[in-house]
């Protein structure tokens, strides 16, 4: 990005380059084993065809499961050197993720791995990541869990809290800028409030009321000051309380959301997680949210002629998600480590004679 | 065209390109009254309207951050700062963010926008607003620094920060404003970033280095100093980051002698990384000690200014010890 | 500050040095023309100790205006590069400072001079600093307005906007530490509310509650977002809205908030100014100010025996005004400028070698 | 006393200066829970009370804001940063406020307080966190900037910098906390502000300058070097803000030989500032370009993070360099 771009009369910005496009993914040759944009495996039925979207819900959070588990036991036996897990934000997050549309941009936190894979990141691509090989787009410069999508519009997590909440409503003034009718989502942890991020984030939004969904995850309130709530109300910017730990009621809410902010401006929607203190153990969270999903889902179909086809279907998420992950976090233990050269390369557009010099001293 | 001033080039280069480029936008404080704290925004609004002129919140690191999302979304922001020190609530934005951006994302990300810094004392500005802040823009790797002197490098860098890949802080000196006017060409010339300009040249004596609010300080100096029979080579940097290393090393080698001139505190300044490069490159080729003439190591005073700011008489004196040496 | 603290076993903390008190008023040799501590003039008749109060109100602003008004003529005629006036803030500045106490602290904005008089400050010590000479205690580094006062715990206002809040919260919460049943007061206008330091200060008040009056002047809410009210309470920060234009009200509205922050921590208050739209020039709040008083303290005495003797009072009280500034102003215009040797001083404690160093380019 | 490595002994020297004085406290992000994110602050929330340790907001301006607001107070106030990135959030209020504040006040306020700030690559600490951020501290006359590298040198520091008159920036090397433990005296001994240390004498060679992070990569490199035949006078400035210029230019007009070695990107970092001051005061006795070995000009990658940051033979090969000049 940032290069070649050219302007179309009205709408969003053509992209030029070499970015691929969600609906194009990279023919990395392992579609199936792929999270791939529309999250159907070979043997969808077309009769459940309803119930897509919440089986997509539960895809997501089937494989970002199975990612934490996985990073725990790579971090347990040393192979990990830092993970935060997904856990109870996974709802959130991939509620989110799957509201989302093509065009929309998303700025995550660095919990944010199911809304990752929601838009469209395949398990392979984020073990690359998480074990910074040299497949690793951002060639293992970022913590793991600090995901790069290319051409996903879901920007790379900072380390520094609360930085993307003004980014995020800049993308969505530059979409009310330009007629671009999607939206941007902008997702953050309760410490992020107190930071200057925030209050700048809503000041904006207050003013210029983009199409931005600001998204709080916050687990029992834990150091916040006063009410959230009402503080959105004094900057004049709408709020929503969601339960965070209910992905079937959160999807909604990003749903009706999304509608919310192309219609009138930036809402702040807060997600209730489950109080960390009161759940067995932080990944917990992650098992509890697709377990919820299931449930809803089963009710749906229950007594019914759909419940055995269902049934099947779930399985087959489950098998394949076990084994997507499995391999994919095989596959980024073997591959080689970034280039060396990578350490001075997307520092500027051109390398200054700096980086130019120094490259002598990679060698 | 009419003979533009430093500011009047700014106000002339902004209008321009929002003219040819519908992606550039203006962000600032008080830009849709009377065009920003120092005028350079001026008739822009009415121009161009309130959605490529947005008037932000008092909050330099929103400003800065949602300058950021735009470039990240594909518009070409120009964010105007009131003054230097308020650099320091979007420096989280601009070191953290918005220089790393492109290597954090592998290369997925860019921020091309331009961040506008009227800096500088000389001007009664007191001792926390226009300090001379490149020492903290200048250690960033991903972010181009550059300070034209007058308004025809005022307009071309502009035209170049407008039109390149990477993040551009533009310091202007804010003593320089209204300090000379000068025909801009008609034509839609560009400086181009990381050239150095020789302002005057020589074949010996001093090889004088600096930029910004110091030019006209060091060409008085060089006056003064020819007057008394000592040749001055002055070169304008131009671009602070990457600075022109050719030009400046080849004008060293020559003369032998050098002197950096800068306004900011010399302590950790700027200054410090040119005479640094000289003395790792050039050190075979020096006739006398580096000098750096540099603001005092204090806050600038709103009395007494010219304590603090260094002027022709403290560059002449500089001039004299390196050639007697 | 800074050395010789000495540590008492509670309450605040002893300031040794050279600090003049507030109540020993430093020995300048023009205390007669000085607004100094209880503000009263010879001539003062006991008769009306009960408007004391409202005499000191009235004076503090009878002097305010005196000095705007010549400020502005030294704008006009050249002398001073910058000025901004205090204006239609006066009433507040004025309100506040006639409220707080010896122990107290002020952080003020550039537009509390009356706040300045109140707390102490003489009219010859605040031209000084206006015009930058050498008995200004600050050597002129400071813009006009920018006022210091030694032994005021009035502290030296910043270029920066905003950065006062956070700092004077941090000196409420050493207050509670330390046992002082002293408050810190801090003044801003509206633009400090989009700032970083605002919101930080809320939350640092929030969290710690310390005895903190964090009074922001706004005119016709003028570039604030939402409701200042809604936020404070959105911080759970108790908040009142006052009218600015009324310097009584204020007088009352800062008693009554000294108390409540002594009782319950940190409250917000808003004084709203007359919308400098609709006055004719900015100047006018001040003046209106005055008169304000003026009213009330003629309302209280009407048809009654004392008011012959307010009106004398009052007389003399404006006479007097108008000769202080105006010799004031003469005298600083009089005075040499800062010597040279104060633009390396007071860097550290100890100059190092590098201003040691530079003392000689000064020559 | 027991051995103690370095974030040991921070821990053990803010427990005690608490101790001996009730003015010192202490406020940090997440302080209570395990004592903040290096445990540096462990056990002192129970030794001193909710009073003494303060868990503050996770606002870093804020949390300076507070201190010095404090500091004006009359008490002694150690701020915690999580690490070194979070500086930019608070760097309005420690360059503008905290470092100008007795300037600004004529003398009539002081900011007598400690910034600790964790910093450095070679944790895996991602791009974003650990950098080496001197460059932004060095150019504020008024603040102190001190990097122990070790244990002993940490609590004496600490101690001075808590018993001063200035406002002290604490630099911690991350990957030093648990490096090597050390005997710390009994005694109330203090390691003065300003004072280098010769760790490694000679009388001809190559004088090493270097501080914090880099002082056992640099000791291990003068180790090699002097294993070939080449000695090394290695000196560890200790305090960076300000340097002992006296200690570094004997050692350089001794040795005519000099080598910076900072952790920190290159251009524009605190080494220029070193290697300037010797172009400018040691010119004619220098044998040899000055080299600086530093961080690449690029942020601190996670992956490779060798790659980024100097090691032995870095320094080694500049040392060979120097010596076959
Ligand atoms: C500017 C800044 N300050 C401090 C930190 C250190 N930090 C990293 S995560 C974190 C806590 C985040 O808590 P929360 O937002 O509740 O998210 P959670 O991880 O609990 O989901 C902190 C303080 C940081 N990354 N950036
Ligand atoms: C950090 C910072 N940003 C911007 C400015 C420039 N500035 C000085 S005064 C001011 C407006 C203040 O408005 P308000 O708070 O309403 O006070 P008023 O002067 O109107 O009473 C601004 C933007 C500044 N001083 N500091
Ligand atoms: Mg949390
Ligand atoms: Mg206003």
């Amino acid at each position: 990005m940032g290069e070649d771009r050219t302007l179309t009369s009205d709408g969003p910005i053509d992209e030029g380059g070499e970015r691929a496009d969600l609906d194009a993914p990279e023919a990395s040759g392992e579609a199936a084993n792929e999270v791939d944009d529309d999250h159907s495996v070979d043997t969808a039925p077309v009769e459940l065809g309803d119930l897509e979207p919440l089986i997509r819900l539960f895809e997501t959070l089937a494989v970002a499961e199975r990612v934490d588990n996985e990073c725990q036991r790579l971090q347990t036996s040393g192979v990990l050197s830092f993970y935060v897990p997904g856990g109870a934000q996974n709802a959130v997050s991939a509620a989110v993720g799957c509201t989302l549309e093509e065009g929309d941009w998303a700025y995550p936190s660095y919990r944010d791995l199911a809304m990752y894979l929601a838009r469209g990141g395949a398990p392979r691509a984020l073990f690359d990541q998480l074990l910074a090989n040299g497949r690793d787009p951002a060639a293992g410069r970022q913590l793991p869990g600090r995901f790069s999508l290319p051409g996903g519009r879901y920007v790379s997590v900072s380390g520094a809290l609360g930085t993307q909440i003004p980014q995020a409503v800049g993308t969505g003034i530059a979409m009310q800028l330009r007629g671009d009718h999607s939206v941007t989502l902008v997702s953050f942890g309760a410490a992020a409030v107190a930071q200057s991020g925030f209050h700048q984030g809503m000041e904006l939004a207050a003013r210029f009321r983009p199409p931005v969904i600001m998204i709080c995850s916050v687990a029992a309130r834990a150091g916040l000051q006063g009410s959230l709530e009402g503080r959105a109300g004094g900057y004049g910017v709408a709020s929503r309380t969601v339960d965070g730990g209910d992905p079937v009621a959160m999807l909604e809410a990003c749903g009706e959301a999304r509608q919310t902010v192309r219609d009138s401006g930036a809402m702040l929607l807060i997600a209730e997680l489950p109080d960390p203190a009161l759940s067995a153990a932080k990944n917990n969270g992650g098992l509890a949210a697709r377990r919820a999903v299931e449930t809803q889902l089963e009710e749906l179909v229950a007594g019914g002629p759909r419940a055995p086809l269902l049934s099947e279907r779930l399985a087959a998420i489950l098998s394949t998600a076990t084994d997507t992950v499995r391999e994919a976090s095989a596959s980024a233990a073997e591959s080689a480590p970034p280039a060396a050269s990578r350490a001075l390369e997307d520092i500027y557009g051109e390398p200054s004679w700096m980086q130019q010099e120094q490259s002598e001293w990679l060698a | 065209m009419a003979s533009l001033n430093l500011v009047e080039a700014v106000n002339y280069a902004l209008g321009a390109e929002m003219e040819s480029n519908p992606l550039v936008v203006l962000l600032g404080e008080e830009v849709s009254e009377s065009g920003g704290l120092h005028g350079a925004a001026e008739g822009l609004l009415d121009r161009f309207g309130g959605e490529r002129v947005l008037e932000v919140p008092f909050a330099e690191g929103g400003l800065l951050g949602a300058a950021a999302g735009m470039a990240m979304y594909g518009l070409r922001p120009v964010a105007e700062l009131p003054f230097a020190e308020c650099l320091f609530p979007g420096l989280e934005q601009l070191s953290v963010e918005i220089a790393r951006l492109r290597f954090r994302s592998g290369g997925e990300y860019t921020c091309p926008l331009v961040v506008r810094v009227p800096y500088g004392a000389g001007i009664g500005g007191g001792l926390d607003q226009f300090e001379s802040p490149e020492a903290y823009l200048t250690h960033s790797p991903g972010l181009v620094v550059v300070a034209p002197s007058n308004a025809y490098d005022a307009v071309g860098l502009l035209r170049s920060a407008l039109r390149g890949d990477d993040p551009v802080a533009f310091l202007e000196p804010r003593r320089l404003y209204r300090h000379e006017s000068m025909e801009i060409p008609e034509t839609d010339y560009e400086v181009p970033i990381g050239e150095a300009k020789v302002l005057r040249e020589c074949d010996e004596g001093v090889s004088l280095i600096t930029y910004g609010g110091m030019v006209p300080v060091s060409l008085d100096a060089a006056e003064l100093a020819a007057e008394a029979g000592h040749e001055v080579e002055v070169v304008e940097l131009r671009t602070l980051l990457p600075f022109d290393i050719g030009t400046v090393l080849a004008s060293v080698v020559k003369t032998g002698r050098a002197l950096v001139v800068t306004e900011s505190r010399k302590h950790g300044g700027f200054g410090a990384e040119l005479v640094a490069t000289l003395a790792e490159r050039a050190l075979l080729h020096l006739e006398a000690p580096v000098e750096r003439v540099a603001g005092l190591d204090a806050p600038i005073p709103y009395a007494r200014e010219e304590l603090y700011v260094p002027d022709s008489s403290r560059v002449l004196a500089a001039i004299e010890r390196l050639v007697s040496f």
